[in-house]
């Protein structure tokens, strides 16, 4: 057992820091400020993205063989954790997660036509998975790609393609064997999102954020769209999802929400500092930070050991998602009124409206990547060891 | 004792539902709130079907109905997501008629049933000056006035001469000054200033008292009727819904949270319907309400948040109904005192608990 | 809707405050002290009992044809609280439930030859229905009942038979048909505890009251012991079941207990009670008792309005007897380690050892009479309609 | 960072676990909680093993480990229900050890390590005076003193001339009196009442305040021990009870329940055991060990009492060893600080939070 961290780690957390102080311009914060949300990333942000890659971090902790260092993961944890601290956006959409299911399971032309221009950020993705009878279940998906000489042709429609409108390419799931078992019909593809008959439509969701539909009509792609072995799709997906999971460093925005809620209520309304059932109320919120720091670092810590986590993804997951929607709605609680307040109302309106916003937008954290109650089956299933 | 709805209470409640049903499709909601504003055609039909003049006396031309029946009608607008500032005149205008001025009283709830009178009760915030009276002008500011951009008329606590009361305000009329705030529920509210507006004096402390028990009572209805509404659309669609071969509502899981959010939803109704019925009958405590309210306000929040997690990514797009009781019922959840204020109250007074025995 | 009394409900609580101030001597009280247990009534509880039975308001809510008024049971509930209320134990074992089966389901010669001494207590009863494989799978019982001319043989094992040890008779379930589907081959009996063949084994549980296992080794018992048909078991057990979880009146002691807390902390810890977070906790407490009496009405007005509820008298039990956890492991948390000072440490221990007791004894009433998570089953699908 | 045990730390564990297995049968617990007393024959193993001497200095004839050593044995101790004053001992000859007077220190920590001594701290309670020393007597009571009647001897939080520090007694030499007390864990636990007993300062506000702390953050570790145990059996229990057909731990509300468990579970182990290492470190806060105390209560009183309900009716009674871990589980959740004392001290220090960023 060791609760600190090794010098090493210290070190870097000190470059990483100063790498973020220099690139933390007026000209980012603004960008910020707007909340541009697109696949790809923004002037700014993109700008980021290079300095990152410059300095030799944006995939030095992957395994050699998919183009890393194979440094200790907990580089990955620092550096991440630091972006959280001076909040500034990591993540590079999901190239980081398809990046690597083309590096492992692409054919050498297929890495070499795509890998590139997914570092660079030049192709942008969206998640073709869910449908409207696939959610949860995604095994159920009834997207049709059928062969067609070379080609194959794409029938069927996606639910919830968050940048669908935005992205270059889409990483679809689509059944290629419908009359093999659920998960065993199933292949992944890229597919251009130009590619004639496919259409978007956008939803537009409670939490403000636009998602989207995806209508695939006779689409017809190349025969090197094909990601990986046929009917093997399900394995990659599986393999992609896990790399989703491991959830390093989840959470860090919710301390800031904190420590602006302290601040608003020292600044604004002393009065409920003072009153002791209050102070227990925030206490509360300091627990629930606590746990999920104890449980995001035990997950980290079977990470850098080289191992996969059973449950403890799945323990942060559902701690940091539900953590989400309790600190904004105790914070609006406290602030009464004042705490209904949206950004539109100007000044009045408490933290600029961020509880207001994460409040709205909680649910889609709690129910979407694995609902918590399937990460509860996953807990009790593949953790605990509990049958079937 | 009985909890349940009287005849009586049922047609009121069924004839209104069905109109609603009719005359009121959630898109209506969505171009009202986008447009802001009030829902007048609704409030026209309020009127010409007698439902403002349920609770008040036969003198001012009311219906001597109980409050528990505008309550029932409050409970049926809530689950439609109406925007109308139905709880808002009534819990004002009965305060005038039981505590208040009487010649203002009779002129103010004739307007009302008539239709020509409609009221926001401005009471002052925990954290904010209490407005003034002076001369018959009147100083000060309203924070979160429900409706204060669309109704004829305000209510507004102040003081003059050191005394606590209700004063009428023409909300047109000069010296008051409404700028709207957009809140989590996208219904209409104002920042209400006030310099030298005309004020007429229309009640004193208990009015003042009644309103405020009146707004937090029948705001716990709000509450649990979003909470009631989340919780239908949630046992409707799990039963439907199909993944993994069945539907989602036969999980044990799902079933279990369903169970937990009715029970919560089923007591935090009875109470607020109890509260509401005991102030009617001049005998609810500020105690009682505010542990109603709380209850209430929790069952809006966690009721209607547990039923956007069970519905995923359909219940949470604007398309869907859902998140009209989700948002309304946070901001009821705050409104007319949160969780934390009312019990805060109940904590003081701990020592009025009187032992059982 | 109509949340008061009526004048007359009003005028019967008076008579039985009356009566019961009048049954109330030191005798009953050092009788209740003692904690003596049994199926058959002590002393002073029989005198009480008796009392009652001379008012005729034992069964006075009972339809006339199970030998009652027919009155509305709002009488029973007022009758149940001020028993509750006066902290004088209302049951008499379970008579109540067998009592009326026998009515209902027994032949002219059984009704003459039990009820008389159900009524009058000279019959006790023990309940003979879970076995070390039936728990709450009640209907996967085993103990075996077989025609031997006119008797019957029994053998089998009965487990957590509370007051086995002292009751008259067993009220038992047992399988008629092994061969019929689960539910349709028991049957129903009522046994003399005294019967060759029955052995009674102590086991004594952390609640500190004792149960028991029962053993039938070829224990006979002439034909007539069957009540109601043959195989016909599962129905009439169903039935005393749902009169059991009516519940009417439940849970009144722990408002007796959370107005000791508070007059306790007013007396001893005055400390604590000038602490804002303490009472916000007991304020909790004193919710959730307003919840339990809005369950219990709402449930109550179900029944007296002749109706058979469908979720309500779930929601109360499980309500109830979460509490009585609740209540009295955050009374023993507000009292620190005072709070954990059982009975045994005399003066020292607070409420006379009354929380320690109740805590330790909590657990039964949530996992016994259908566990919470089975009342939530119930509720999902009978109240709510949600599909298997 | 490594949340996990180390090579030597497994091997410690096991050796400890192993012997339990063995030689502490659950009915030897029993017999003792019925006899009264502790466990001496276990005592003399933890002796013999050298496990009396792990975190102390290589000075006092310890085996300079780390006081996470320490900890994983009292979790073992904890999960086997022992009855022995380990935490106690550990704790209290540490503080002098580390911050008290040096000549007593190596007297006791020898003594400790070769078995001749055990030690009860008799911090002072909340609600009750500090205990006084004057001219080396000491006069007072120790309100809830575990293994008081069991130990050679008791540090006592006493005051002389106004100061705070700790003073040493001998347990069973004259002006002690200890009555035995009744706790819902059935151990040892005394109410002492000191009268002229003759006392020698060990150590003054520093040994105290480190005391505290250990005490504190091993009996989180002991919380989260039972917490563990009562999973790990009802785990056990479910995957393996058969009802309806299958195994009860297959349906879908029971996994869920004991996902929860073991959620709260790891994270209050992981607090726990973060604290002690920091203590360890000279580096941890009062308020960080309040946390962990106060999560590792909870986690203590809600996981077991879980566990109960998803046992049933066998899990209830005597002849089952699941109440060893949910009675000792709440008396442990009380002790050192119960979750609302600690989260007192939480709350009157949020201005010690440091901002994130």
């Amino acid at each position: 057992m060791e609760f600190g961290w090794s010098e090493e780690l210290e070190t870097f957390r000190a470059e990483v820091r100063e790498f973020l102080r220099e690139v933390d311009t007026p000209a980012l914060r603004a960008e910020l400020a707007s909340r541009m949300e697109t696949a790809s990333l923004s002037p700014e942000r993109q700008r980021v993205r290079d300095a990152l890659e410059e300095r030799g971090w944006a995939r030095m902790c992957w395994p050699p063989e998919l183009g890393g260092e194979g440094r200790s993961q907990w580089f990955q944890f620092v550096l991440t954790e630091e972006f959280a601290r001076a909040e500034i956006p990591f993540g590079a959409g999901f190239g980081s997660m398809v990046g690597p299911a083309i590096q492992r399971f692409g054919t050498e032309a297929q890495r070499e036509k795509y890998l590139p221009g997914i570092w660079s950020n030049e192709i942008t993705l969206c998640l073709g998975y869910s449908e409207p009878n696939a959610g949860t279940d995604l095994a159920a998906l009834e997207t049709l790609a059928v062969r067609d000489g070379d080609d194959w042709l794409i029938n069927g429609q996606k639910l919830w393609t968050s940048a669908a409108d935005t992205a270059s390419h889409v990483w679809l799931a689509a059944r290629t064997d419908p009359d093999a078992p659920k998960h065993r019909g199933i292949s992944t593809f890229i597919v251009p999102m130009d590619t004639p008959g496919i259409s978007v439509r956008g939803i537009m969701t409670m939490g403000g954020a636009r998602t989207n539909e995806v209508f695939f009509e006779d689409a017809r792609v190349p025969g090197d769209a094909l990601i990986g072995e046929v009917n093997r799709g399900w394995y990659i997906i599986a393999n992609a999802l896990d790399h989703e999971r491991v959830w390093i460093g989840a959470g860090g925005g919710l301390r800031h929400t904190f420590d602006r809620l302290l601040a608003h209520l020292r600044e604004r309304r002393p009065e409920l500092l003072e009153d002791a059932a209050v102070r227990a109320r925030l206490v509360e919120l300091e627990l629930d930070l606590d746990v999920m720091e104890g449980l995001v670092l035990t997950n980290a810590s079977i990470v850098a050991a080289g191992d996969t986590p059973t449950m403890e993804a799945s323990m942060s997951k559902i701690w940091t998602s539900d953590l989400r929607y309790r600190i904004s709605s105790v914070a609006m609680e406290l602030l009464g009124r004042e705490g209904a307040l949206a950004e539109e109302s100007g000044d009045c309106a408490p933290l600029a409206g961020e509880l207001e916003r994460i409040y709205r937008n909680s649910p889609v954290q709690r129910f979407g990547g694995g609902t918590n109650d399937v990460q509860r089956d996953i807990i009790a299933r593949r953790g605990l060891g509990l049958p079937r | 004792m009985d909890a349940t709805l009287s005849e009586t209470q049922r047609l009121l409640r069924d004839s209104l539902r069905d109109y609603l049903r009719r005359e009121v499709p959630f898109d209506r909601i969505r171009e009202l709130e986008r447009a802001g504003g009030m829902d007048e055609a609704l409030w026209g039909h309020l009127r010409d079907a007698g439902f403002l003049g349920l609770p008040f006396a036969e003198r001012h031309g009311g219906e001597a109905g109980e409050l528990a029946d505008a309550a029932i009608l409050l409970e049926e607008l809530t689950r439609r997501a109406c925007i109308v500032p139905f709880l808002e005149t009534v819990a004002a205008a009965l305060a005038l008629e039981r505590h208040g001025d009487e010649a203002i009283a009779d002129e103010i709830v004739r307007g009302v049933i008539g239709g020509t009178v409609t009221l926001a009760p401005a009471p002052s915030a925990a954290d904010a000056d209490v407005p003034a009276v002076a001369g018959g002008a009147l100083d000060g500011e309203g924070r979160f006035v429900d409706y204060g951009a669309e109704v004829t008329h305000h209510l507004v606590e102040a003081v003059a001469d050191g005394e606590p009361g209700l004063w009428l305000v023409d909300a047109r009329g000069a010296g008051v000054r409404a700028e709207p705030l957009q809140t989590i529920a996208r219904t209409p509210q104002a920042h209400v200033r006030y310099a030298a507006a005309p004020a007429r004096r229309a009640g004193g402390a208990e009015a003042l008292q009644f309103l405020r028990r009146a707004g937090r009572a029948l705001c716990a209805v709000q509450c649990a009727a979003a909470a009631q509404q989340a919780l239908d659309m949630t046992v409707e669609y799990t039963g439907m819904r199909v993944q993994f071969g069945r539907p989602i509502g036969s999980f044990q899981a799902v079933q279990h949270h369903c169970a937990d959010m009715a029970t919560q939803t089923l007591a935090a109704r009875f109470l607020a319907f109890r509260a509401i019925w005991n102030l009617d009958q001049g005998r609810a405590s500020d105690r009682e309400i505010a542990k109603a309210k709380a209850l209430a306000s929790r069952a809006a929040t966690e009721v209607t948040m547990q039923a956007h997690i069970l519905h995923g990514g359909i219940g949470y797009t604007e398309e869907y109904d859902l998140h009209f009781f989700s948002r309304r019922g946070k901001e009821r959840a705050l409104a007319w005192g949160a969780a934390g204020e009312c019990l805060a109250l109940v904590a003081a007074t701990l020592d009025e608990v009187r032992p059982w025995r």
